[in-house]
């Protein structure tokens, strides 16, 4: 594929015709469905989208409609996208779990006219607030089940609407033609895609990306990590999100590889181990429980094996990142390596599922430098990136050979990248948006005069040229004794230890820093079952005082570390407590890609908040928990809280860099 | 361990529901049979050939008849002595008779006489289960035990009272009798093992073998599916006996090359196998090849393998201890693992195909 | 019509030319009956309280005769060698429960049915070890068991009894009545009544199952000694007898598997109906009928009555 | 997937008549009439030992009632064996779950379809041909309602280490795969959590609208029963007390001092 004969694609409609007459017969989709893999290869897709295109026309859909995409990976929904992206319409895909009100804003904020969803739950969901969506003319689903006495005037299987597509493109020339111009004459300045950000704080808001934009930065990762269509990828993310509209969507048109859709979440895991996915993206979380997994499994392995694998990990530790990044290594470390290849490294990443994996990426959140380096040392091509989804994804990204746990590596090829003056990150990317949907005020925020997009991050450059986040923008603050505070940083220090799940930190305006901590119910429950702790809950494991200790044990780690960094040092943990509950999307204190929503938390806790720094040894709370099943109730508690041990300072800030 | 099985997935059913659906077992599968067919008859000594895989082969086939009565259907069998001396009789009978038919073809058609009779005393299990129906199966052991004596048209009328095993040929190369050498026997043996081996896994992972599960599992439930009981069990003593019969058969001219069939079919030889099957797995084909190697090779190694390392055991010693092992194996067995060294097997390839994890 | 006449009409006509052979006959029916009544029995004791079904119990029969007899061999005198011998099948007892039955508890009655397959070849291989595989005389007049016969004229011809056989009869007669008394009026014996009917009744008159077990297995290898003793003063002690002993399954799906009556009549039956079989149809086919009649009787009622004689009719529940 | 048969609904799929049942002197049921109606759910309640599961032995002939009648699709009978009652398209779970332990969730099911395998004996010694044609065309079936239950993660686990909610639910898939015209469930809800209970209502309710299956449920949770059933029968010491809609039950005196007071 040389550069020429592509460089007139500027359309991912172009891009399906151009795959299905370059490599025809090669795999772009596969789904598991009862019970084994079908496949499509690109020739089928590309028919079967026309058809749906003609349906579509038929239907009346048009030029910059905007069509909403609900549901889990499933190639009738990616199919949706191809085709009404070949009809100059733009695809609004929506997070699948968001509830009834959510999904009216997002739909009703879009203007979409139609919507192709995958089952009963979700045409419930939209029939639900239908007398809040006007616009909304026709709701396409995927799997009939459940549906067959729904009043069908507004509902349509997708695969009827493909049916009636196919009839037209036979019966229909005219159709057909209008089809064939509309993808022709489709510009990579249209709006390719419409992604609502989740938003950590007020309304989500609808990123618009263009064709062009998307499709130059997807060449650019794809010739970076030099994917090609023998690639495999799984897709298990949101559709909503912007990295499975990147990584799996616009890379797999670009690069000609697979998109594989596994049968149920459920499954995910199984499914990926029988695909052996080359290409892989997953947040730190994944990764997290992924070791956590790992260790726990471990525990319960004979002596021997228990054995075995702490010898080879620590032999990993030592030597493996440098055999990847391929520094010299005595010849002698290189053959043990080699034998706990075979004995433990390929083993576990068979089980995992990541044997084949060629490059893995995490980013989202910062990953804990262990988990990071384990992952590495035993031979995982894992790197980082960092982005946004108004970046279309990437901003940097780390080079097979440079990799580091706390940096998020250099610019991508073709984005620019600027500091500006109080430390927040601005880039210029060839996949920057065009501008937020019906909100150009805030658009206009977000940009800089000279055309730059405002992070809302901050981070500085390392001498390598790597850049290294330290927290969100506006939440890097001072103490009250003026030291240097960034919450997340702090919170990703302490979550990086198994036992802890999530961390809420404060400071900001106060003599010292204090935080809540959730436990790991999994890591944490796993200790008490060995040490015979019994416990009924949640909220009774947190108050467990041999937990507090446990957790009191991380927080003084945590402070040494903090004592050794200049900028840090000041702002060690004070006081901390262990939350009685977990924190919940569904209670409004996370955010649906279960980032914490900190003022809302303050204010929901603030008695505990009070408690943390009134000295006193305890603090009641009374709050409303939405349980599983999805009923609510009330628990009050009276949480303990315990003093932190501070270290003394060991570095001055004048070393700072 | 060796397992490596991301990338395996599977795009059609059939490939779904194959007998062995991980590449790396495929492997291990051909490995075996290439050792089998090629390094032992090129490599193994007479001794080894005709001492240790031979019977080790015979048995392998008799527990595969009793494990699918008794492992599959639940049923179980206390006969299968007998029901071999039925195959080797009818065998016998056959090429005495048929001296120009290949033998081959009787070997495997005296199975028939055998799946016949075998279902004949199969049909009190009808209306009778458990340790009850282990009576009938004693009753078809001891009454045709007595036939084998008794008739002497069953050994044309030999004043021994023995089957004298003919010459018989394929491609003029002497398969039975004694002009036929260990290796050619060994490999016929191997021959006819392996297609039945592959038969009887097809079998039972379809509709039959499902249906056996079922009645051994859940009788009731299995009537409540629409399967007839009567006919299941008796399709699956048929089955059975139809193997141990071919069993015996083979027993009788290719490995003993004749003798008195009240001795090699008798209760002991019942037990013996019912042995072989419990230590193997109940329910298992690679059960089958697993009990009778143990149970073959237990034996061996106390006749033979303690004195070549300098312990002196007399071979009545040898016995009495041989007795001694089987009796504590099958405690062992049903105490620590009722399903077996196939149980034990799948745990270990399970633990090689999670390794390094416990599950 | 002559196969018919041989079958049908000829033996009775035997019967009633003959009446003092149809007489002995039916005594040596009626001994090896009790011989394999008392045998059933063992089997039954198990069997009522633990739910297993004892293949080795004509093992036992072999190993209690065994040690008896090697242990006079060894000089001991016949009174403290009959002590020891109990003392043997009591540790016997304690180690089957210990390392079999304990750890398979709670399997399904087909594994312990086939644990005790187990424990035959471990009890002759231990057997064999310690004794040899030769079959031995039993010390019979040492343990004043009388021999020789009485001859009664009777019928018109003579009908010959041997002594052992009446004191077979005696002795186990003596013994089943001990066993009722056991059962009726011990408080042992109670809760062995109990643990047949629910484990945790037993429980509740404050003996563990371990220990009924244990008892139980001891009380059949009592049983087992003196049919040892029974069957070797009639012929010898080998090992041959385990698969004799298998004539207990017919004999107990005669008498059901939980009734100790029932044991004894259905012994009776298999007894006199294989000899009276053998002697008077086992011509017609060459003889030797005798090693597979009993099963085909006991196949034959179990088409009929599947729950023995004395059971009850089982109802399946589901 | 198509529904597999048209509901006529009102057209009486079962009647059974004056049936009595005793074990030796015990009287389990007596003299009880009640109809199933083609479409229905029908639920039978009662405390324990009113004879709800022998009720269900005797529709499916696993018991032989002494005295009356039972008439199935037009047909009169009096005794049946239960595998013929299969033929007819009477299926049923059980309740204590009667899975088949050995076997894999979808071997389990897989047995479900056994009456609708004709393929002779000689096929299945290749397990190619039509055998496996056969095999694949029934295991798509089985998949079927692999993905309607919602257990594909457990498709090739032996059934003896699922836990007891997802037993029920590969119950229900088994008789399901029999396409039965009336299914007979025998406490389906017990022993589960509140989650539990609802995906089993929602999977009966489904089964009645996706395959027009009739559906006779014997259940203790009395919310479930009055949600889920059309028309209602009790029985007390097996004889029927009432009979009628939930609310008629509900209100029916003889069943409030017989059940409703005493067990809520």
């Amino acid at each position: 594929m040389s550069a020429n004969a592509t460089a007139s694609l500027d359309t991912f409609p172009k891009w399906l015709q151009h795959n299905a007459a370059v490599r025809p017969a090669r795999p772009a989709m596969r789904h598991k469905d009862l019970g084994i893999w079908k496949e499509w290869s690109w020739a089928e897709i590309d028919r079967i989208v026309r058809s749906y295109a003609l349906g579509l026309m038929a239907h009346g859909l048009q030029h910059g409609d905007k069509i909403a995409i609900i549901g889990s990976n499933r190639p009738k929904l990616y199919w949706s996208m191809m085709a009404a992206q070949c009809l100059g319409a733009v695809p609004v895909p929506v997070y699948a779990d968001s509830v009834a009100d959510e999904m009216a804003y997002v739909l009703d904020h879009a203007e979409v006219r139609f919507a192709c969803v995958q089952d009963q739950e979700q045409v419930d969901k939209i029939l639900s607030v239908a007398e809040r969506l006007s616009r909304i003319e026709m709701v396409f689903y995927d799997e009939p089940r459940g549906l067959r006495d729904y009043d069908h005037s507004r509902l349509q299987a997708i695969g009827d609407v493909i049916a009636q597509g196919e009839g037209i493109l036979f019966a229909d020339p005219a159709a057909v033609t209008r089809l064939e111009q509309a993808i022709a004459t489709g510009q990579g300045s249209d709006i390719s895609v419409m992604l609502y950000t989740s938003g950590t704080t007020g309304r989500s808001k609808g990123v618009m990306l263009s064709a062009s934009g998307c499709i130059n930065a997807a060449k650019d990762t794809v010739a970076f990590d030099g994917l090609t269509d023998k690639d495999q990828v799984i897709a298990y993310l949101p559709l909503a999100w912007v990295g499975d509209h990147y990584l799996n969507y616009a890379q797999a048109l670009v690069a000609g590889f697979t998109i594989n859709c596994p049968e149920s979440p459920d499954t995910a895991v199984n499914d990926r181990l029988e695909i052996g996915t080359t290409f892989a993206f997953a947040p730190p979380r994944v990764f997290e429980s992924m070791l956590t997994g790992i260790m726990i499994r471990m525990e319960d392995a004979s002596w021997l094996k228990r054995k075995l694998f702490n010898y080879y990990i620590e032999v990993a530790r030592q030597w493996g990142e440098k055999i990847h990044n391929g520094e010299s290594v005595p010849l002698l470390a290189r053959l043990n390596y080699m034998l706990g290849e075979v004995l433990i490294y390929g083993p576990i990443k068979n089980v995992l599922g990541l044997s084949t994996i060629r490059i893995g990426y995490t980013a989202g959140e910062a990953i804990g430098p262990q988990l990071f380096s384990f992952f590495r040392s035993i031979g995982l091509n894992l790197k980082q990136l960092y982005g946004q989804t108004e970046a279309f994804l990437y901003v940097t990204c780390q080079t097979d050979t440079a990799v580091r746990a706390d940096c998020v590596g250099p610019a991508t090829p073709n984005v620019t990248i600027r500091i500006d003056e109080n430390g927040e990150v601005l880039y210029k990317s060839p996949g920057q948006f065009v501008g937020y949907f019906k909100e150009p005020e805030k658009t206009a925020e977000t940009m800089t005069p000279d055309g730059f997009v405002k992070t809302g991050d901050a981070g500085f450059f390392e001498k390598d040229g790597q850049l290294r986040i330290i927290d969100r923008a506006k939440d890097v603050g001072k103490l009250n004794n003026g030291a240097l505070y960034a919450p997340k940083y702090i919170e990703n220090k302490l979550k990086f230890f198994p036992n802890i799940r999530e961390v809420v930190a404060f400071g900001q305006g106060e003599d010292s820093v204090t935080v809540f901590i959730n436990i790991d119910l999994v890591a944490v429950g796993n200790w008490a079952e060995r040490n015979n702790v019994s416990y009924g809950s949640y909220q009774e494991l947190a108050g467990n005082p041999q937990v507090y200790d446990i957790i009191a044990g991380h927080v003084a780690e945590v402070n040494r570390q903090l004592a050794d960094e200049p900028m840090m040092a000041r702002s060690q943990i004070a006081r901390f407590l262990i939350l009685p509950k977990e924190l919940d999307a569904d209670d409004g204190e996370l955010t649906r890609t279960q980032k914490v929503r900190r003022g809302f938390i303050a204010e929901r806790y603030a008695s505990l908040v009070k408690g943390l720094y009134d000295g006193s040894s305890e603090a009641a709370i009374s709050t409303e928990v939405t349980f599983e099943d999805g009923r609510k109730g009330v628990i009050s508690a009276r949480v303990k809280v315990m003093d932190a041990k501070i270290w003394p300072v060991t570095a001055t800030p004048s070393q700072a860099a | 361990m060796f397992y490596r099985e991301a990338g395996q997935f599977k795009k059609t059913y059939a490939a779904d529901m194959a007998v062995f659906p991980i590449l790396q077992d495929r492997i291990g599968i051909a490995v075996i049979l290439i050792v089998a067919a090629v390094v032992i008859p090129l490599t193994g000594s007479t001794f080894f050939i005709s001492s240790v895989m031979i019977p080790f082969l015979v048995f392998s086939l008799a527990a595969m008849g009793l494990n699918i009565v008794t492992g599959y259907t639940g049923l179980i069998s206390l006969g299968t002595g007998a029901f071999m001396g039925v195959g080797a009789f009818a065998c016998y009978k056959l090429t005495t008779i048929f001296p120009n038919v290949n033998i081959i073809i009787w070997i495997l058609a005296s199975g028939i006489f055998s799946a016949a009779i075998g279902a004949a005393f199969g049909l009190p299990s009808l209306r009778i289960k458990g340790f009850y129906l282990a009576v009938a199966t004693l009753a078809a052991q001891f009454f045709l035990e007595w036939c084998f004596v008794r008739v002497p048209w069953l050994y044309n009328y030999s004043a021994s009272g023995a089957i004298q095993v003919p010459q018989r040929t394929l491609f003029d190369v002497a398969i039975t009798g004694a002009n036929a050498t260990p290796t050619t026997r060994y490999l016929v043996l191997l021959g006819i093992v392996v297609l039945m081996t592959w038969v009887a896994s097809n079998i039972l992972h379809g509709r039959i073998g499902r249906t056996f599960m079922a009645v051994r599992d859940m009788d009731i439930a299995a009537e409540l599916m629409g399967i007839r009981l009567l006919p299941a069990k008796l399709m699956a003593f048929a089955l059975s006996s139809f193997y141990c019969g071919v069993a015996g058969a083979v027993m009788m001219f290719l490995w003993y090359g004749g003798g008195e069939a009240a001795d090699a079919f008798n209760i002991r030889q019942s037990f013996n196998i019912l042995f072989m099957v419990i230590i193997g797995g109940l329910g298992s084909l690679i059960g089958c090849f697993l009990g009778a190697a143990l149970l073959n090779i237990v034996p061996i190694i106390l006749k033979f393998g303690f004195p070549a390392i300098g312990i002196a055991i007399g071979s009545e010693t040898a016995e009495h201890l041989n007795h001694l092992l089987v009796g504590g194996l099958i405690i062992f067995f049903l105490i620590v693992e009722p399903h077996g060294l196939a149980r034990l097997w799948q745990i270990t390839k399970q633990k090689l195909r999670t390794w390094p994890f416990p599950y | 019509m002559d196969i018919l006449q041989s079958i049908f009409v000829t033996p009775f006509l035997d019967m009633a030319g003959a009446p003092d052979l149809l007489v002995q006959t039916l005594w040596e029916g009626l001994v090896s009956g009790v011989l394999y009544a008392l045998i059933a029995l063992g089997f039954v004791l198990i069997f009522k309280a633990s739910g297993v079904f004892n293949f080795a119990q004509g093992i036992m029969v072999v190993f209690a005769a065994l040690t008896l007899v090697g242990l006079h061999e060894k000089g001991v005198p016949a009174w403290l060698a009959v002590i020891l011998t109990l003392g043997v099948m009591y540790l016997l007892a304690l180690t089957v429960e210990r390392f079999v039955l304990r750890p398979l508890v709670n399997q399904p009655d087909i594994i312990l049915f086939m644990a005790t397959f187990g424990l035959t070849y471990v009890l002759i291989g231990v057997g064999e070890f310690i004794f040899g595989g030769e079959p031995k005389q039993m010390i019979a007049e040492q343990l004043f068991i009388p021999r020789g016969a009485i001859d009664v004229k009777m019928l018109g011809g003579r009908v010959t009894f041997q002594k052992i056989d009446i004191a077979a009869a005696v002795i186990a007669s003596v013994m089943i009545a001990a066993l009722a008394a056991f059962f009726q009026y011990t408080r042992i014996g109670r809760a062995l009544r109990a643990v047949a009917d629910s484990h945790k009744a037993a429980l509740s008159v404050g003996i563990s199952l371990n220990q009924i077990w244990a008892i139980v297995w001891f009380a059949a290898g009592i049983v087992a000694l003196i049919t040892g003793i029974m069957w070797g003063a009639r012929s010898e002690v080998s090992f041959g007898l385990d698969i004799i002993a298998l004539k207990a399954l017919p004999v107990l799906i005669l008498g059901g598997f939980t009734s100790i009556p029932g044991a004894i009549v259905g012994g009776l039956i298999i007894g006199v109906g294989e000899k009276v079989a053998e002697f008077y149809w086992g011509p017609l086919v060459g003889g030797g009928i005798e090693s597979w009649i009993a099963y085909v009787i006991a196949l034959g009622f179990l088409m009929f009555r599947p729950q023995g004689l004395f059971g009850d009719k089982i109802i399946e529940r589901i | 997937m198509k529904p597999l048969r048209q509901i006529e609904p009102g057209e009486q799929l079962l009647n059974v008549e004056n049936v009595s049942l005793r074990f030796g002197g015990v009287k389990a049921i007596t003299d009880v009439s009640f109809d199933i109606v083609k479409g229905e759910v029908r639920a039978i309640i009662g405390p324990n030992g009113a004879g709800k599961t022998s009720m269900l032995n005797v529709i499916n002939g696993f018991y032989h009632p002494q005295e009356g009648q039972i008439t199935y699709r037009g047909a009169t009978r009096s005794k049946m064996r239960p595998h013929v009652a299969a033929t007819q398209g009477i299926a049923r779970t059980f309740q204590n779950v009667a899975l088949f332990k050995g076997m894999t969730t979808l071997d389990n099911i897989m047995v479900g379809r056994t009456l609708k395998m004709q393929k002779s004996f000689f096929w299945h010694l290749f397990r190619h041909g039509p055998a496996m044609n056969e095999e694949i065309e029934h295991r798509k079936f089985v998949e079927e309602i692999i993905d309607f239950l919602e257990i594909e993660h457990i498709r090739k686990v032996p059934v003896g280490k699922l836990p007891y909610g997802l037993q029920k639910r590969v119950e229900l898939g088994r008789a399901l795969a029999m396409e039965p015209e009336l299914l007979l469930l025998d406490e389906p809800m017990a022993g589960m959590n509140l989650e539990e209970k609802e995906d089993m209502c929602r999977f009966i309710l489904d089964t009645k609208e996706q395959y027009g299956t009739t559906i006779a449920l014997i259940e203790h949770d009395m919310g479930v029963v009055m949600d889920l059933s059309d028309r209602v029968v009790v029985l007390e010491y097996g004889i029927k007390i009432a009979d009628g809609t939930p609310d008629e039950v509900k209100a029916n005196q003889k069943v409030i001092d017989a059940y409703l007071g005493v067990a809520h």
